[in-house]
């Protein structure tokens, strides 16, 4: 019982974070007013990335697990992308 | 762009398989080798203790990795190679429309001719447009190794050309329910001038009045085959009731000369319902003895007859088999002149275009599904939630067993009736009137 | 516990006493070896059920038309015996019931991770293998849409394809925790001195097959979920009337289904390749690459799905990309059967009936994986997709791979799990007539396919029937060895001699503790490991 | 069986990290299809995606966000011995769960009240495009509500086990575990969001 009792995360970086997220959806919101023709998902998926590594990280403690956590969190996240990646060389070129 | 095939479709992938199946061979039979001779020779009979402990051997490893990656390579290209002959059509191919539906084939060729059994010139490259009406089914012909899927909402195609004269297994290759296995018809592969001879003899009155359709762009809105486009199909045109909407009022009628003449030089007044008010007046834009000449092909159009061409089972594929021994004694002959005329009601009509004919006779014989011969008024014994009742064959009855066939089931039969959400109540009650009748 | 380590040095081992009485003592027990073989006698009654629904689908193609039973019929028959030896039998069969009876054990660890899911997992087990059931009986009827539930037909179909859905639902699931298990389990408790390169090759396959389940599981989760969407709230996804796309429905399923194709049959590598060294004597011949051969088709056999599409209209494009994918991925198994084979080369090999099953999986799975490559090339497959090439395809690799995998652990490692033996020479015998009727019925239903004979066909055209009763008559040839083969090892674990600790000379933990293995699997001690798995010098075998 | 073999505190939390990726997959199944479907209508996916309420959805956002906050907290605090403190944080997380679950009912209900609902007649004579963004869209925050749900029972659960001090300073893996289930339903929420609310601007 000792490497996963190490970190207590303080309330200051939690709330810290939380700012962060907020401040990051608003600029979502309002980036959306705008038109970047086809890089609109990609601007909004980019913010979600961002929102989604912070809460990974500190919320979910990520920061702070070995090495085998995040190369599962990776590899989970690779085949997620391989299944959907794929699917576009029918989709684009049907 | 794909000028004359350089290899028909058969010899394209028996390519692929020669290579596939030599190395494959080669393999299978070292393999195979090496392990009876393994098992024989380091018995433990001969040999009580292990040789050796070697447990790795770096170049042996990789020899073994690098060999099977060039055979794949090769495997590969082969296939792939083989797979783009496939897809390139020749220029000089046929288009004919395929389209399916449970169970049955229908080919549409070029000049709107139709038949169950796909008709192809020998040595004559043709392109068949693949769709389905409801759900997947598959192309498939062994002997021209080709096979495509059609899928409702999409077109697909295949190109093939037949050597030799004959007639080739067409199979549904992709399972479609209960008759899956009975959707099969031919090729028939037949000189190119019987071909056209073939193709020339028309049903009913030819191609004059047809030209006629496709010249004013009729054709655009309006199907012969039976299914609706913008506008209603001409498919059993001629005499059949319609039901109209004239000024906010339906009423129906009956779809004669005067009826058809009315709604191409004035469509606005009456217009069929379901559909919109989207066609054109024609009025003084077409000459008057072309006007007549479309009205004799369009009353010429009854449903019988065609709707014999449309189901592909087998007591109607007789039906085409008459007609075409028909035409190709007596072409030009109109078919008024032989046939008392038509007697088809719209009932009958929707019953070939939504296929329940596949699987409901109309002589008391059994398919599928129940005859219809006689169905209402009787008794019926169904199995409703795993308790057999005994109902009354009425209106009401009808339209639950289409709405909701999986509700109740004849009793001894299948539950394989699909539902048929895009019948309208007025459908069914045109199916209603039809299948009184019979009696 | 207590009373637990007491029942340690009984005879009967982990049969001693459980924490309940009678069969709460299995029902409610959380010691894998207990689940395990829960998991094993489910798995081989659904297996039994299967096979004879697949006799009943060769009688009835035993002659054109209707021979015994209607079309309706025959389409729930085979979607049934798709169905049950798919997610009933297959799947579960090797991990869930030898990976829980051994795997633990070779890692020397006294039970699994989380035990108590371990068998809620089970009980998810059986209740997808009853809704199954009753999905036969209940609203429309069996569900006649083969076992690949493509839209549209499955949307439309008025059959209970809805119940069936939930069923393959809830058993993906049980799959799921079975590997997540398994893959804590191996990171977690491993005893001391088993690192990483002296797993054995077993607990390496069930390694590689959990993360497969863990990542591919949950797309046939969604995939049936929208099935069942479409069908109940008319969600229409894949309905082209709606804009949805029937292709992309196959996309799903077989983003799940072709990995699947590797959860079934990683595991029966990995128990081939435990078998192959202890019956030569030999230490597995590349151990380094048959780990990561593993690794490699887990990853590879993810990118390779649309190798069934190649007709289904869609983009040639992704023809090509995925038919280069496929090839990619049978070059580690190819790996793997030449490193068995160099196993045995300079061994001391004694063909035991374990050993017999082993060599007949590597034929049998090479003939399949060849066969696999001729459809894996797009112009080959066009001619042959949707036919009985097919069904020879994956018979071959199913049955005569991970089927003949799982009579080779059954041979080899419930002797261990029972302490008692079955008669050698029945099980020999039995493995000749298999190997015969199977060669007959399955290299039929190969040619017949090349010749352009559908599968899912009730009926067919008379040029194939002679094929067609060739196969029905190895069918009856490949049951009579199966059920002698099934009655000799029955009767060997219930009444035959009593076995010793190390009836075959293997040098993994589990031949270190008795037959039976206790509850605990070890003593006070955990055990420390100080040499390779296939060590038999080291073990004092040699 | 394990009882008297130490408890395994990264092994637990390992499994529910591998338990969070096959929910990931779940959904990333619809996101796939999302993500296809996007690419064949972006016109009709753009139009039907006017018909959401960023307000709505943004607000949403912030409840769900804000709900992460507590659960995190309260971890540290239960660590820290505040068990009161954890208990009223995680109070909060369900009343944000709550929040967030009214809201999406007068969300729905408003769509439904226009007609728009799977296999609606009014769907029905949309653009295909349309249909399918509609029809997507019900099923992802509908599967993500079932989470919502889902993953306040468990904060439920752990709750209770906190009251009775079965979970506590050193024993907290079953919160953590729950509370790792909670970000995960505010991880989908955060790809849900942009792609279905704003977007399509
Ligand atoms: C245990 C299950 C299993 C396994 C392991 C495999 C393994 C493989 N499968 Fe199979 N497959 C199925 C189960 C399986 N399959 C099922 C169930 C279906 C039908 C589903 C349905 O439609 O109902 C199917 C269908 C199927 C198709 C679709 C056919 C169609 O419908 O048109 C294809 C196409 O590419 C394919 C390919 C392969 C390949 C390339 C491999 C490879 O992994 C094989 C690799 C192995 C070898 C290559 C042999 C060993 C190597 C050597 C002996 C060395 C010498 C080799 C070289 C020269 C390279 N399979
Ligand atoms: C592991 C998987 C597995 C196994 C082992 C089998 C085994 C068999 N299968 Fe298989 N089969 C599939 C998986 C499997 N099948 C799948 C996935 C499909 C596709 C379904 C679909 O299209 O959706 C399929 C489809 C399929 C078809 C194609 C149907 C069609 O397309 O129309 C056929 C046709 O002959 C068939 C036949 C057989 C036969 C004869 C056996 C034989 O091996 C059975 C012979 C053996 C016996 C008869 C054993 C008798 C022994 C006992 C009964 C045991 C006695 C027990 C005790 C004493 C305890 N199967
Ligand atoms: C897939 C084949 C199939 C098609 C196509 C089909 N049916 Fe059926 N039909 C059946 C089967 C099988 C039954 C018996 C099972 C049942 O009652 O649902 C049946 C039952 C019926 C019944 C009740 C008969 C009775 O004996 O009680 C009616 C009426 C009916 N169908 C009308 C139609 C109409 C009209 C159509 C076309 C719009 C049609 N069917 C298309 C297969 C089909
Ligand atoms: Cu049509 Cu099978
Ligand atoms: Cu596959």
């Amino acid at each position: 019982m000792s490497e996963e009792h190490a970190h207590i995360v303080p309330y200051k970086t939690f709330a810290i974070v939380w700012i962060g997220l907020l401040i990051l959806t608003g600029i979502t919101i309002t980036v959306a007013q705008y038109d970047f023709g086809a890089w609109n998902v990609w601007v909004a998926l980019g913010i979600a990335v961002i929102k989604s590594g912070l809460v990974v990280a500190v919320f979910m403690h990520m920061k702070y697990e070995s090495r085998l956590f995040k190369l599962s969190l990776f590899a989970a996240l690779l085949i997620l992308a391989v299944f959907i990646g794929l699917n576009f060389f029918d989709v684009l070129y049907r | 762009m794909n000028p004359q095939p350089l290899i028909t479709t058969t010899e394209a992938v028996d390519k692929a398989f020669y290579v596939i199946f030599g190395i494959s061979g080669i393999a299978l039979l070292g393999i195979t080798v090496a392990m009876v001779y393994l098992v024989w020779r380091y018995n433990r009979k001969r040999e009580p203790v292990p040789l050796s402990q070697k447990d790795h051997n770096a170049w042996l490893e990789a020899t073994w990795i690098i060999i099977p990656t060039i055979l794949v390579g090769i495997m590969f290209w082969y296939g792939w190679e083989g797979y783009l002959s496939l897809r390139r059509i020749p220029d000089n191919a046929i288009p004919i429309q395929g389209s399916s539906r449970m169970w049955s084939w229908l080919f549409t060729y070029e000049n709107g001719k139709t038949s169950d059994k796909l008709y192809v010139p020998v040595g004559q490259p043709v392109k068949v447009l693949l769709t389905s009406e409801d759900v997947l089914h598959s192309f498939y012909v062994p002997a021209f190794r080709v096979k495509r899927d059609c899928v409702p909402g999409m077109e697909n195609y295949v190109w093939f050309v037949a050597e030799q004269p004959g007639s080739y297994d067409l199979f549904c290759a992709e399972y479609c329910g209960v008759a899956h296995s009975s959707m099969i018809t031919t090729v028939e592969a037949i000189p190119a001038t019987e071909f056209a001879a073939w193709l020339k003899a028309q049903p009913a009155t030819a191609d004059a009045g047809k030209e006629l359709l496709q010249k004013h762009g009729c054709l655009g809105c309006h199907s012969l085959n039976g299914s609706p486009m913008v506008g209603p199909s001409f498919q059993g045109i001629g005499g059949r009731q319609v039901i109209v909407v004239s000024g906010g009022e339906s009423r129906t009628l009956t779809s004669d000369r005067t009826y058809l003449e009315k709604s191409i030089v004035d469509p606005g007044a009456d217009i069929v319902e379901g559909y919109p008010p989207a066609m054109p007046p024609y009025a003084g834009r077409i000459p008057e003895e072309e006007l007549a000449g479309m009205l004799d092909y369009l009353t010429g159009l009854n449903a019988k007859e065609q709707s014999a061409e449309v189901t592909g089972d087998n007591a109607v594929s007789e039906a085409v088999k008459a007609t075409e021994e028909k035409e190709s004694g007596q072409s030009g002959q109109p078919a008024e002149a032989t046939e008392p005329v038509n007697h088809a009601s719209p009932g009958e009509d929707l019953a070939g275009k939504n296929g329940c004919l596949g699987c409901h006779s109309t002589d008391g014989s059994r398919r599928v599904g129940p005859s219809f011969k006689g169905l209402m008024g009787s008794e019926r014994t169904v199995v409703k939630d795993g308790h057999e009742v005994t109902v009354t064959a009425d209106a009401d009855y009808l339209i639950r067993a289409i709405r909701d066939p999986g509700a109740e089931i004849a009793k001894d039969y299948p539950p394989a009736m699909p539902p048929y959400p895009g019948l309208s109540d007025e459908d069914i009650k045109a199916l209603q009137a039809w299948l009184e009748t019979l009696e | 516990m207590s009373e637990v380590t007491a029942t340690a040095s009984n005879d009967r081992g982990f049969f001693g006493e459980g924490n309940y009485p009678g069969i709460f003592g299995w029902i409610f027990s959380t010691d894998h070896k207990r689940i395990g073989l829960l998991y094993f006698w489910s798995v081989t009654i659904f297996f039994c059920v299967g096979v004879l629904l697949g006799l009943l689908l060769r009688l009835e193609l035993f002659a054109p038309g209707e021979t015994i039973m209607s079309a309706q019929s025959y389409n729930a028959t085979f979607t049934l015996h798709g169905v049950i030896m798919i997610f009933l039998f297959i799947i579960p069969g090797i991990p869930a019931a030898f990976g829980n009876m051994i795997m633990p054990i070779q890692i020397g660890a006294r039970d699994v991770s989380f035990p108590k899911l371990n068998l809620f997992s089970w009980y998810l087990y059986i209740t997808g293998a009853v809704l199954a059931v009753t999905s036969l009986f209940t609203g429309g009827g069996p569900p006649d849409t083969g076992w690949t539930f493509y839209v549209p037909f499955s949307a439309q179909t008025s059959t209970n394809v809805s119940l069936a859905a939930i069923a393959v639902f809830i058993l993906g699931f049980s799959s799921i925790l079975t590997g997540l298990n398994f893959v804590t389990t191996i990171h977690r408790l491993r005893t001391k001195g088993m690192t990483w390169m002296r797993i054995p090759l077993f607990t390496w396959s069930l390694y590689a097959t959990a993360w497969i389940q863990i990542l591919a599981t949950p797309v046939i989760g969604i995939t049936v979920a929208l099935l069942f969407a479409e069908r109940v709230l008319g969600t229409g996804l894949f309905d082209p009337s709606q804009g949805g796309d029937p292709i992309m429905f196959q996309h799903l399923f077989w983003i799940y289904s072709h990995p699947a194709v590797y959860i079934m049959v990683l595991p029966g590598m990995g128990v081939i390749s435990d078998i192959i060294p202890v019956f030569s004597r030999k230490p597995a011949f590349g151990y380094k690459a048959i780990v990561v051969s593993s690794i490699a088709i887990a990853f590879a056999g993810s990118l390779v799905w649309a190798h069934h599409m190649y007709t289904s209209g869609m983009s040639d494009m992704a023809v090509m990309i995925f038919s280069f994918l496929t090839f990619i991925v049978a070059i580690p198994s190819a790996i793997k059967v030449f490193n068995w084979l160099a196993t045995m080369y300079q061994g001391s090999i004694l063909l035991d009936p374990p050993l017999l099953y082993a060599l007949s999986f590597i034929l049998l799975f090479t003939i399949g994986g060849l066969t696999g490559l001729v459809l894996g090339a797009a112009a080959a497959d066009v001619h042959v997709h949707d036919t009985y090439f097919v069904v020879g395809h994956f018979h071959f690799v199913m049955f005569g791979g991970t089927g003949m995998a799982f009579f080779a652990a059954m041979h080899y490692w419930l002797p261990k799990i029972y302490g008692r033996m079955y008669d050698k020479t029945v099980a020999t015998v039995a493995w000749g007539v298999i190997m015969i009727g199977f060669l007959i019925l399955y290299i039929s239903m190969k040619v017949v396919g090349m010749q352009g004979m559908p599968r899912r066909y009730y009926d067919y055209v008379p040029e194939f029937t002679g094929l067609n009763q060739l196969a029905t008559v190895g069918s009856w040839i490949l049951a009579v060895g199966l059920i002698l083969m099934f009655v000799n090892i029955f009767r060997g674990i219930f009444k035959g001699d009593p076995v010793e600790a190390n009836p075959w000379g293997g040098a993994c933990l589990e031949w270190q503790i008795p037959s039976p293995p206790p509850t605990e699997n070890f003593g006070e001690e955990d055990p420390v490991v100080t040499h390779g798995p296939y060590d038999f010098k080291k073990a004092g075998i040699l | 069986m394990s009882d008297h073999v130490h408890k395994d505190y990264t092994g637990a939390k390992f499994g529910m990290w591998l338990f969070l990726f096959t929910e990931v997959l779940l959904f990333g199944g619809l996101f796939l299809l999302y993500a296809v479907y996007l690419a064949r209508y972006p016109q009709e996916f753009i139009s039907a995606g006017k018909e959401l309420n960023v307000w709505f959805g943004g607000g949403n956002t912030m409840v769900l966000l804000t709900s992460s906050l507590f659960v995190a907290i309260s971890i540290t605090a239960l660590r820290r011995g505040a068990k009161r403190l954890c208990l009223g944080l995680l109070s909060g997380t369900i009343a944000c769960a709550v929040i967030f679950m009214i809201n999406k009912y007068f969300e729905w209900s408003a769509k439904i009240h226009h007609g728009i609902y799977p296999g609606s007649a009014h769907l029905k004579e949309m653009q295909p495009g349309e249909m399918v963004f509609f029809n997507l869209y019900y099923l992802t925050t509908g599967l993500h509500g079932l989470h919502v749900i889902i993953g306040a029972l468990l904060l439920v659960w752990a709750m209770f086990l906190i009251k009775s001090d079965r979970v506590n300073a050193d024993d907290f893996v079953i919160l953590e575990n729950a509370g790792l289930y909670w970000h995960l339903v505010d991880l989908i929420w955060i790809f849900v969001f942009p792609l279905y609310y704003l977007i399509l601007h």
